[in-house]
């Protein structure tokens, strides 16, 4: 697979596990990718966790809805709601995700691990970031979803055991990447899809942490 | 009901004493309360602790320098900030590697419910966020109970001297709607500090709001300040 | 004092309690006419647990605003909003009230005693009533200022102790009769002001607690 | 978003079986879902559990005999009441004296706070309310916790199978806004519960309500029903 088509094929792979309705919180980067593999007749309510429940697309400056003082995203950029959509605070917002009211959250990894701990907000001795809403998401979410390439720059993300501090413990479902697809479960990680361009050594290879192959491990293509 | 006095961005950031205890509404910048935030900016009084989702931009919408709060970490008046997420202003993880400032981050969703409870009279908040996690050794956290074979960190209940309001419109009660995503942490911190001011684009004649859509109540604020209009 | 002043008597007294601005909830009976002895130029803003900051008056079925499907008040009568008041839900309401935001609430007892416990919701083996909202008032309330006649068929309502289940502990700041005013202190009821109709030993006649008369205490009259 | 189905009160009442615990919003019926509740009552179905701030009433306002959800207490359809006050509802009396029916009464800001937690997957709810009385003794308290030298009961979260919204304006998504005093536990109610009802007065084309000035956000909600306009 090339490179540049890597982002794609995973974000393709995630909408896979989308229904018509399904409120989602997708993060920064590869997540936002996600609407635009969805299948036909697949509409999603997208929450933000700046107070929007059903976000619509970024307008652009000459948009009437262009609102960069009052109708934002948290990266900063302009946003705005969908139609039908609605404000929300942030008690109430939050209330609704750590509540189990937000069906999935999609988000990338720094490390994921065979328990399902998840660490994606800190690396310590680094510039100093903040957890802002990503713990309440992993914790609250009905499904977590971690979606990244597999390794970065050759080094393996999937652990047995996660070194960073964590975001969440015990938090991953899925983790959805360009090899295969895991899901954690009591007994581990088992993979239940993977990638024919690659072989279970080729995952094995780039995974540090064991896991099993389900009887009925299918292709991601299907 | 009374009528509450509108003040100057000015008067309000003259209330404010050094060493105060700030709640801002505001998700960068977005909802906060600017015309009092600048003159406090300009006021150089310092020490002040802040509370708010972040410390705003280092750059505005349209290039602003030193969005929002952003200024107040800037000029070195901050002493210590309750925050979710300060990785859009590299200014403060710098001036907490020299010592000048202390950082306590917290779930964003924490944030929110602690600042709620502060003002709605809760003992505490009793949430499975954080647990197995750094925010376990938070000093906004008070330990951790295991309620119906599940695992929850209690949260201590956040109070400020001030609240800064960063709204849309408001009446002359005070009564307070906000626009797009301007609501974020507005709406529990006017609940949860001793003196609330909020600032405003639209200084509106009473009952313009209507009863049902008032998003936060004119009880709960002190002051009024008509701020610039975006 | 004729029976039937007293009461008019003792809502007179409660509202010189008032400033402008005040938050206040007022209970059932009594404690409602006390916006009829406001001083000129004090207007409160009533609160109301059904979900009213700002109620108005009780609207006539001829009235634009009758509306007794959409707005009543706690008794189930119609209600209004004031002019700038607002509807509010449940949970923010009550929030507002433990949060101390309601400057006063007046409301009667049953018995109320020394140590400021308040019992007015429940007589055991009578009917079944509720607390409804009496308790998170009475706790979150800055000031709760118990209004009442000062006995009960000639038997005292002010005791040592409460027989009867609490409203809630220690919250009484102020107790309003017909006969004097108490305030409930640390070191028990101190007798801030007496009706002139009535002389000390009255008033401990009536009074199953002990009390101290304040060095200063003053006309109920003045 | 997705349209949610809108479904007749008969079809919203046949979904709620036997036994159900029911969450029914509604402050003396004043906002309470009364044509799902009609046809409950009309069901014949029993065995619930009502979480509701009353009982409703006796008489309605322009003399409606059993008006909201005391139709079911009246039936005999109900196990256990968890509520703040059914002292306008005589016969809850008279079924708890008969040893038919259970009441568990807490505070007003306790049952909102217990449903809020419940829908907001709070551990439970630290509050000074109801200290030194019968609450303590409640089922719904699992304790008394002392905070910064203050008590505080724990009281738990509240959830139920079902909750059935009265609301004014309802759009095809779910969005609902309610009219004066109907709000009340509706929004807390909202959150709290496996499949939520929204009875509405009027279905209004989605974008109606303004999305600032939505009360119940159309996620919460999985089935429209239109009921009577009042």
């Amino acid at each position: 697979m090339e490179k540049s088509e890597i982002k794609g094929f995973i974000a393709k792979r995630c909408a896979k596990e989308l229904k018509d309705g399904d409120v989602v919180n997708l993060g920064i980067g590869l997540p936002t990718m996600i609407p635009d593999y969805l299948p036909e007749g697949v509409h999603l309510l997208i929450h933000a966790e700046l107070g929007i429940v059903g976000a619509g697309v970024a307008p652009k400056s000459a948009d009437t809805n262009f609102d960069p003082y009052h109708v934002i995203d948290a990266g900063g950029g302009p946003c705005s709601v969908a139609f039908g959509g609605g404000f929300i605070d942030s008690a109430m917002n939050f209330g609704l995700i750590r509540g189990g009211h937000v069906d999935a959250c999609f988000l990338g990894a720094l490390e994921v691990d065979a328990e399902g701990n998840l660490a994606n907000w800190i690396i310590p001795g680094k510039k100093m970031p903040g957890m802002g809403g990503a713990m309440d998401l992993c914790v609250g979410a009905r499904k977590c979803i971690v979606c990244m390439e597999h390794t970065a720059k050759g080094n393996p993300k999937i652990l047995e055991k996660c070194r960073l501090p964590l975001t969440a413990a015990h938090c991953v479902n899925t983790i959805i990447t360009e090899m295969c697809v895991f899901q954690v479960t009591d007994k581990g990680l088992v993979m239940t899809e993977i990638n024919p361009e690659f072989t279970v050594d080729d995952v094995k290879a780039a995974t540090a942490a064991p896991f099993t192959v389900a009887a009925d491990c299918k292709s991601m293509l299907d | 009901m009374a009528n509450k006095p509108v003040i100057t961005a000015k008067e309000a950031a003259a209330m404010i004493p050094e060493g105060a205890t700030i709640m801002c509404g505001g998700f960068l910048a977005c909802g906060q309360a600017r015309a009092i935030v600048k003159e406090l900016a300009a006021s150089g009084k310092g020490g002040f602790t802040l509370i708010a989702n972040d410390m705003a931009r280092a750059t505005g919408p349209m290039g602003e320098e030193f969005f929002g709060i952003a200024q107040l970490i800037h000029n070195h008046q901050v002493k210590r900030v309750i925050a979710t997420h300060v990785g859009m202003t590299p200014e403060v993880g710098q001036q907490v590697n020299e010592g000048t400032l202390e950082v306590n981050l917290i779930p964003q969703g924490s944030l929110a419910e602690c600042i709620r409870a502060g003002g709605a009279g809760l003992g505490g908040v009793l949430t499975p966020v954080g647990v197995g996690t750094l925010v376990e050794q938070s000093p906004l956290c008070l330990g951790k109970q295991t309620i119906d074979g599940k695992e929850y960190l209690l949260m201590k209940p956040i109070h400020a001297d001030f609240a800064l309001l960063g709204t849309y419109k408001c009446d002359a009660y005070g009564n307070c709607w906000y626009k797009g995503t301007m609501r974020n942490f507005n709406v529990v911190m006017a609940t949860a500090a001793d003196t609330v001011i909020a600032e405003c684009e639209y200084l509106m004649p009473v009952g313009e709001i209507e009863p049902e859509n008032i998003h936060t109540y004119g009880m709960c604020v002190n002051y009024i300040v008509e701020g610039e209009r975006k």
